[in-house]
């Protein structure tokens, strides 16, 4: 029953995408009903899905997906040729990313009710990237990870170019190809995997019991593991992230920032590192490196610029670096920090950008210095953002403290040089982030209102709900993260026994 | 020997070659704007389609007809290809025989039309079952001639007539290079029958041989567009009318790539180790070209054409796998291909009924015909290989073969292109979805015909990518 | 009048067909200059049989239905350049410069 | 003890009830509600907390540490347990009465003071949040709930700060008093991880239990160098009181107090006098015995507290506002707290002392301070100004303000038998009795400039001739609502240090150090004496520039045709425009500038020219394509070539 239940997780956005092809493009009504109570739908079985893996965590699972401990698993022959299956199932990690993913689609399905143009063929376009964005997080298969994985770049454009607001077919172009580029890299290194790994089978779990050649690895995991960090924004591929985001429509920035950025720091754990962890402890100290620019130089070039959605952009970078922080101390808070500061980070970029546009499609600017004091007219929509501003710059009570508390901790266990350093710095560019965050809040929230402004109005209801509902999850996140925390142990535990258990060999050249 | 009962498996094949006669021979019994013979080309052409769908696959070796003319799985399913493309050819050919915006039928003569298609189809199953070089090479010209016709079939078409020379120039002299590579691969083994020839080259190898083998595949090369032999390609695809041009985008393809599959894994099977660099070469070079040359274009007839000549390049990756995985990719890829392909050109034939065949046509499609933009962007994306689409699933299988036998850097390298492939569809869907139309804009007149038609092929280019069940069948094969 | 001899024949003869092909501006011109390549993979396939080959028979008989297919290609190259010669009133291959890119 | 633990519930739920109620329901719709529900909650949360106070000191468990109650919070690995928890003992218990009875008082003036503001329910909301988080500071039992409460009371400060936000200097004040403390706290949070990744443990009885023999072998890579533990100790040491230095707004980092001094008084009074600047002086008295076992960071301590001191008593000598003033006391009251913690330190000895002396002049300092901003803010609410010059005269028409405020400037001004002169005697004794006599000097002439620079205030104020209209016209009247606190608040000013001496001597010990601790100290029986007459001496001079008969007040008020020295002091050292220059053109204008050219130039640059290459090299195809036949042809030909040559068959 559960098991159906999360299978529909991803079947019933497209049967919604289904449902509303015969119906004219001028009924928008009813259009927009179906969707969002489809959205809800969804959001509501996760929700339960997800008490329910909180509720089994220590139960035995289904032996037949060790070593990870999957719930709801599902697997059967799909592409017979190549081996194929379709398999899919639910631990910790990817079900809580499945429930973000969950909450910001049903935020982002809310805010574009209004949206310019077809609605019809966008909301179907929103469905369809939930759906390639669910199924990543399912998907234990890697063809069926990495057909999900590029779905996106279909919808992506077009909802960027078509219902985008500034140089949007720059941006769409920009996003897209970019990420493009990204998974290209990745399918380059999938077939090495299969056919080095020997085991005629695609499955995570099947490959992450043989172990690796390791030329093979030595080259296949920085290529995948840059694919992954693509998509992540990584320097230097995070020129995408900020063009992309400002050109997007609301939603889509919500979805991009949100859950789309996660799955490449999501790849980069569930795949590169697990299954090429000898190759991962030698490559990891390096990537640090580039982090330096992530989280250091981000929230400074986030302070140069005006454009609202430029600096959350560029904020979103910095948080991304610090996922790829804890995600190279190999250890088990720092990789723990990482999947929270995932979770945490969407709930958060989430908020940021619904006010954002919301604020957006009031004031039709997102200059910060044409705004100001528009707290005083729209004084809810002005505490969400400020809200969002906490979170983001690590105020203890909500999520972002945790994610970024466990991240530095556990990155500080990791006892290389490099990480250190960028350990230290990161700790000390937090100031930076309070500077940009207080900034724009400052300049957009308070001061003299101008005259042009005096008409606006408040967030209506639905805006309202968005809102509440995004600050509560990182309220509740922030309170009590215990339970959460469990959760992605217990989930993290195989993976980083797997990466303790790979003794490091000494490759002349790289020399770990 | 075999008794003439379980021969049946070469009635579709006797058909076909009696068709085009009927065809044409049907002009005889009625007059100018008869539709008989165009129900007849139909009518046929589906039977026939049935038909094929009868033999049992999976037999082996194949059977064999007077000992030189073999059908196997790959036979069966090419001959499928084949006549799929005809049949959406003519369907797509038809409107042009109707009366255009002018009044006048943009082109005459519909059963001499058909008919050459259907020899050219021919020709194709001619290759594909062919077991010794004279049947190969037979085949391949039986193939290739009717198109030399086709193209310059608007006698007045200016444009047609200069490409139908180029064309048939450079088609000659690759069927010189082919003629030489053959006398010397007769040279080599002493024998025109591939069996012998296989044997042959098994037992050693000499410069004969890879002389030979060099003059083939350049001669193929012309056929197949691979770098550098492509030249031809872009001009002759822009002044063929629209439906010449889709059917020499996939059955002649089709043809030249069982060519080549036919030989690789025929004949040449026991070298194929060391033809594969040079496979490899010609793979990624061809794409990366095609790719190239396809970036700024503004005529879509000669964007289909770059656009096709890198699809020639991905379709080469896959013959550096073994047989089988290489004989499915292809024949699986070749399905989607065509169907893609033909997508497009029916919504290009639609846009250039009224306008003129270029990139600023397509504009505000999205807005004067929304569900027209929604399949041209979806067969743009499956041409791009995008999931869940089918395009994406047939370069997989394309690279799938290809990285079976360690070609790593060739894989990365085609799957780099992607990009920028990716890239040139975006600018085709961009016109149609993004920019705004300037000025007044024709209106679109879709008749039943192409709106069923449009509908099912762009069903088809989705499903056909992950039901599983239509992979496994291109693999065991339709066996009713 | 060995093996040897007939095959460097064929290849001269093939050699000045790709030169005639190459210098020929004149489109009847570069047709001859095709047939002379094509004759000398005929020379070739009759040398084979003749000297070399066990399955003497095939040679020649490939060679005949060479002649054959090449006399068709030709007919249908005439008429195309028939075609041609009624638009551009000329044969010169220079001429053919309306479709490019 | 559990019915201390439903009160330890009680202190803390009743503070965040309010802001929960007032924040989301009651709002700004009807302030009186929201007033009343601050009023009682706030009342009964001091009231529980007085209750512990009683029952904890009456108790013979008395000077031992307890906690009452302890929830995990975010387990890490192994040992090292983020855990939220309520600690006891007599430090906690007296903040936990200050903060309750202040907040308490501040609650019941803000009813008069903010009677005319539009968002009276934000403000209640906002104080009760600031109260919950001070509270939670205090009771901390570990580095990392302190540091979460720690954020908390910082953000509430920047809220309240920031409480008119259609005022730009007081948005940008409140901008930088968050951002100057968050610089601070990074290096805070750099010094718990150190520490905690060292030790193993958050919790402060682990770490204040720890000595620095165990370390001396094992060495860290902190990147940049190789040390050995124990040095890493002594650094994530300092690098803790980095966090009490920004928050206690100690030199150089003092410049965003007085700027906080743009915030409602009432917020100015609990936040930035009272209770959240000594949260840095808690900080260092909460861990130190860890200070004690590390090496000088205690002498570090203590030149920063008393450079702070005197630094600040001179700026206070030539304000004009009187908001102003109270702030750069509190900077020199802090300093004085600060250095006696560090004076405790001869050379590896230790005396124990200045830590009572210091929690002791929190104690008091607390009342007096928070009175005398209550007074300055109903002056403010009168004349509705911050200067000196708009007010004088004040004395008949305020006689009860009057008098309390002579009582508390008694007591700031350490005159027997007020509260002040107790606790800071015990500092002072302190400096010479650690042989610290440079301090020691400083600090008896910090005593003087204090009663100076206050009495000034005094008598400018009260004194004189009426200088404003409002109060010439008599529109002056003393609202009970914020006249009640201040005479409240006036008796523990006058009492507290004689009361409280014995209970701090009697209770208050920093706990089991690992330190040597020094006993036998010197007699010093006459620096109170000397302490008095040096303050009696100020008050002389104040009353003869400001007060006496012959007094030229307008001189006396004249900032502008004076010299060059007080100029630079009148502008306070020209800190501010520091800070101004540095942030803006070296941070925005130089790094963000840099790193954004960068971004913007090399990498977008880099990415631009890979796409033109790509469109070149398309270029090229198409050029090749050019439509000329014996081109096509010569490929044809070419093509054999390039095959036969480097198409890698065995020819």
């Amino acid at each position: 029953m559960e098991t159906i239940l999360f299978n529909l997780i991803w079947i019933i956005p497209l049967l919604t995408v289904l449902v509303c092809v015969p119906l004219s493009a001028t009924r928008t009504g009813i259009l927009k009903a179906i969707h969002a109570t489809s959205a809800t739908i969804v959001l509501l079985i996760v929700c339960f899905l997800t008490y329910r893996v909180y509720a089994l965590t220590g139960e035995p699972a289904n032996e037949l997906a060790a070593p990870l401990a999957l719930r709801f698993f599902t697997d059967i022959p799909w592409l017979s040729m190549m081996g194929a299956h379709y398999t899919v199932g639910a631990d910790g990690l990817n079900i809580l990313l499945l429930a973000l993913t969950a909450f910001i689609v049903w935020g982002g399905v809310l805010v574009s009710w209004n949206i310019k143009g077809n609605q019809k063929v966008f909301f179907a376009l929103i469905q369809l990237l939930a759906t390639s964005v669910y199924g990543v997080y399912m998907s234990f298969d890697l063809v069926l990870f990495f057909v999900f994985y590029e779905m996106e770049a279909l919808c992506m454009y077009l909802m960027i170019a078509c219902y985008g607001s500034g140089r949007r077919d720059y941006g769409g172009k920009k996003l897209t190809l970019t990420l493009a580029f990204g998974s290209s890299m990745i399918l380059a290194t999938l077939f090495g995997l299969y056919f080095e790994g020997g085991v005629n089978s695609w499955s995570i779990m099947e490959l992450s019991k043989v172990s690796l050649p390791m030329e093979f690895q030595m080259w296949a995991f920085p290529l995948m593991f840059m694919g992954f960090a693509v998509s992540s924004s990584l320097f230097p591929f995070h020129f995408w992230s900020p063009d992309g985001h400002s050109a997007a429509p609301t939603a889509v920035s919500m979805l991009a920032a949100g859950v789309m950025m996660k799955m490449g720091a999501y790849g980069c754990l569930r795949v590169a590192m697990f299954l090429m962890p000898e190759a991962a402890k030698i490559w990891l100290p390096y990537v640090v490196a580039l982090l330096i620019f992530n989280v250091v130089l981000g929230p400074f070039i986030a302070l140069r610029h005006k454009d609202l959605k430029y600096i959350t952009a560029y904020s979103s970078i910095s948080h991304l670096g610090l996922i790829f922080l804890g995600l190279a101390a190999l250890t088990p808070v720092g990789l723990r920090g990482a999947s929270l500061q995932m979770i945490s980070h969407g709930f958060l970029t989430g908020l940021f950008f619904a006010t954002i546009g919301m604020i957006y499609e009031r004031t039709h600017t997102r200059d910060i210095t044409e705004m100001g004091g528009i707290m005083r007219k729209m004084p809810f929509l002005g505490v969400g953002f400020v809200l969002a501003g906490f979170a983001g710059l690590g105020l203890p009570g909500f999520s972002g403290f945790i994610a970024e508390s466990t991240i530095f901790i556990g990155a500080f266990q990791q006892d290389s040089t490099l990480t250190r350093i960028v350990t230290v710095l990161a700790i000390l560019s937090i100031t930076t982030t309070a500077v940009y965050i207080l900034q724009t809040a400052n300049r957009m929230l308070h001061g003299p209102l101008p005259k042009k402004y005096e008409g606006l109005t408040d967030g209506c209801f639905r805006e309202k709900l968005v809102i509440v509902v995004l600050v509560a999850c990182l309220l509740f996140i922030g309170i009590c993260p215990g339970w959460i925390a469990d959760m992605l142990d217990t989930s993290i535990a195989p993976i980083f026994e797997k990466i303790s258990a790979a003794t490091q060999p000494v490759i002349s050249g790289i020399g770990g | 020997m075999y008794s003439f009962f379980n021969m049946n498996f070469i009635i579709p094949d006797i058909l076909l070659l009696l068709f085009p006669f009927i065809v044409i021979g049907s002009r005889l019994f009625c007059n100018y704007r008869s539709q008989l013979p165009w129900r007849i080309a139909n009518f046929g052409f589906i039977a026939i389609f049935i038909l094929l769908n009868f033999i049992p696959l999976a037999s082996g070796e194949g059977r064999f007809f007077i000992c030189n003319w073999k059908i196997d799985d790959f036979g069966v399913l090419m001959r499928e290809v084949l006549i799929i493309s005809a049949i959406l050819g003519i369907w797509l050919s038809k409107d042009y025989f109707e009366h255009g915006a002018d009044g006048k039928p943009q082109m005459h003569q519909i059963a001499e039309f058909i008919g050459a298609i259907a020899f050219a189809t021919f020709g194709g199953v001619t290759v594909v079952s062919a077991c010794d070089m004279l049947t190969f090479f037979l085949g391949l010209e039986i193939a290739t001639i009717p198109m030399y016709a086709l193209t310059a079939w608007n006698k007045k078409d200016q444009l047609g007539s200069e490409a139908a020379t180029k064309y048939i120039l450079m088609g000659s002299v690759a069927t010189a290079f082919e003629l030489f590579g053959f006398s010397y691969l007769y040279g080599f083994a002493g024998s025109l029958h591939f069996g012998e020839i296989q044997q042959a080259v098994a037992a050693g190898t000499n410069p004969l041989l890879w002389v030979s083998v060099l003059f083939l595949f350049c001669g193929i090369g012309f056929k197949l567009t691979l770098f550098p032999f492509y030249t031809w390609a872009p001009d002759v695809y822009e002044g063929a009318p629209t439906p010449v041009t889709a059917v020499l985008s996939v059955t002649s393809k089709a043809t030249a790539i069982a060519f080549l599959v036919v030989l690789v894994f025929g004949p040449l099977a026991p070298v194929q180790e060391q033809i594969a660099p040079l496979i490899a070469l010609l793979a990624g070079t061809t794409l990366f070209v095609g790719n190239l040359g396809a970036l700024k274009q503004s005529r879509l007839r000669r964007f289909m054409a770059y656009s096709s000549i890198a699809q020639a390049g991905y379709i080469m990756v896959a013959l550096l796998g073994p047989a089988t995985t290489a004989k499915t990719a292809i024949v699986y890829y070749l399905f989607v291909y065509a169907v893609s392909n033909y997508l497009a050109f029916f919504i290009f034939g639609i846009i250039g009924h009224h306008r003129e065949e270029t990139f600023a046509s397509l504009r505000g499609l999205s807005k004067q015909n929304p569900s027209l933009a929604v399949a041209l962007a979806i067969s743009m994306f499956s041409l791009a290989g995008i999931p869940p689409l089918a395009g994406f699933f047939g370069k997989f299988h394309l690279f799938f073969s290809g990285a079976s036998t360690g070609h790593y850097a060739l894989v990365a390298f085609a799957v780099l292109n992607n990009v920028l492939a990716l890239y040139y569809y975006i600018q085709l869907i961009k016109s149609a979805w993004v920019d705004e139309p300037d000025g007044h804009l024709s209106p679109l007149r879709l008749t039943r015909r192409q709106r069923g038609v449009i509908v099912a092929l762009s069903i088809s280019v989705v499903a056909l990518g992950f039901i599983p069940f239509l992979s496994n069948n291109v693999f065991a094969g339709f066996s009713f | 009048m060995n093996l040897m001899n007939c095959l460097i024949l064929a290849f001269l003869l093939f050699g000045i067909g790709v030169w005639g092909l190459m210098r020929r501006r004149h489109l009847i011109g570069m047709l001859i200059s095709i047939e002379l390549m094509l004759n000398a993979a005929n020379i070739n396939f009759i040398s084979f049989a003749y000297f070399s080959a066990h399955d003497a028979t095939a040679g020649a008989l490939f060679s005949i239905f060479v002649i054959a297919v090449t006399a068709c290609e030709m007919a249908i190259a005439l008429a195309i350049i028939v075609t041609m010669y009624r638009r551009h009133k000329s044969l010169d291959v220079d001429q053919l410069r309306d479709l490019h890119d | 003890m559990i019915n201390d633990v439903t009160l330890g519930y009680l202190i803390f739920l009743c503070p965040l009830l309010t802001f929960v109620i007032n924040g989301l329901f009651v709002g700004n719709r009807n302030a009186k509600a929201a007033a009343a529900i601050a009023v009682t909650l706030n009342g009964v949360s001091a009231l529980s907390a007085i209750l512990v106070a009683v029952h904890y000191f009456c108790s013979t468990f008395a000077p031992q540490k307890a906690v009452l109650f302890e929830y995990t919070f975010l387990p890490f690995i192994d040992d090292l347990v983020a855990r939220i928890g309520m600690l006891v003992d007599p430090l906690s218990v007296m903040m936990l009465v200050v903060v309750t009875f202040i907040s308490l008082m501040v609650n019941i003036y803000s009813i008069g003071y903010m009677r005319e503001d539009r968002a009276e329910g934000r403000f209640f909301a906002l104080l009760s949040l600031f109260s919950f988080s001070m509270l939670g500071l205090v009771v901390a039992t570990n580095l990392f709930q302190m540091f979460i409460f720690w954020e908390l009371v910082g953000v509430s400060s920047y809220l309240l700060i920031g409480f008119w936000y259609h005022k730009p200097s007081a948005v940008s004040a409140s901008k930088q008093a968050f951002i100057l403390t968050r610089f601070a706290d990074s290096f805070f949070l750099l010094g718990i991880v150190l520490v905690s990744y060292v030790v193993g443990s958050f919790d402060f009885s682990a770490i204040n239990s720890l000595s620095l023999y165990p370390f001396r072998t094992e060495t860290i890579d902190l990147g940049l160098c190789v040390i050995s533990k124990a040095n890493a100790l002594i650094l994530g040491s300092i690098l803790i009181f980095t966090g009490g230095w920004g928050k206690s707004a100690m030199f150089p980092m003092h410049i965003w107090l007085p700027n906080a001094m743009e915030g409602p008084t009432p917020v100015s009074s609990i936040i930035h006098s009272a209770t959240m600047v000594v949260a840095g002086v808690y900080l260092v008295a909460r861990l130190f015995p860890f200070f004690a076992v590390c090496g000088d960071s205690l002498t570090i301590i203590m030149w920063v507290g008393a450079f702070t001191m005197v630094f600040a008593a001179v700026i206070a000598c030539t304000q004009k506002d009187i908001k102003r003033i109270l702030a750069y006391s509190t900077l020199s009251q802090l300093g004085y707290m600060m250095f006696a913690l560090g004076a405790c330190k001869i050379g590896q000895a230790v005396v124990t002392t200045g830590w009572t002396a210091s929690t002791f002049h929190i104690f008091t300092h607390a009342f007096f301070k928070c009175s005398l901003f209550l007074i300055a803010g109903s002056l403010i609410h009168q004349v509705h100004t911050n200067d000196l010059d708009a007010m004088g005269g004040l004395r008949k028409k305020m006689p009860v303000t009057y008098v309390c405020s002579l009582i508390s400037i008694l007591a700031i001004s350490g005159i027997p038998p007020f509260s002040g002169f107790f606790s800071k005697d015990e500092i002072i004794l302190t400096a010479f009795q650690a042989h610290h006599y440079t301090v020691f000097a400083l600090a008896l002439l910090t005593s003087g400039l204090t009663t100076f620079y206050m009495f000034r205030l005094f008598f400018l104020a009260f004194h004189g001739e009426p200088r404003h209209e409002g109060v010439k016209a008599g529109h002056v009247h003393e609202d009970l609502a914020m006249t009640l606190p201040i005479v409240v608040l006036a008796v523990p000013a006058l009492l507290s240090g004689l009361l409280g001496k014995g209970l701090f001597e009697k209770f208050f010990t920093p706990g089991k150090l690992h330190a040597p601790v020094f006993v036998k100290l010197p007699e010093a029986s006459w620096i109170p004496f000397a302490a008095i007459g040096i303050a009696v001496l100020a008050l002389a001079i104040a009353w003869f520039f400001y007060a006496s008969p012959k007094a030229k007040i307008q001189r006396a008020l004249d900032a502008e045709n004076r010299s060059g020295l007080y100029k630079v002091v009148y502008n306070k050292f020209y800190f501010d425009e520091m800070y101004y220059t540095v942030v803006r053109q070296f941070i925005i204008g130089g790094v963000a500038r840099v790193s954004r050219a960068f971004n913007d130039y090399v990498i977008e640059g880099l990415l631009a020219f890979s796409v033109w290459f790509i469109h070149k090299l398309g270029d090229l195809v198409r050029t090749a394509q050019a439509g000329y036949l014996p081109f096509y042809l010569g490929t044809l030909i070419v093509g054999v070539l390039i095959w036969r040559f480097f198409g890698q068959l065995p020819l």
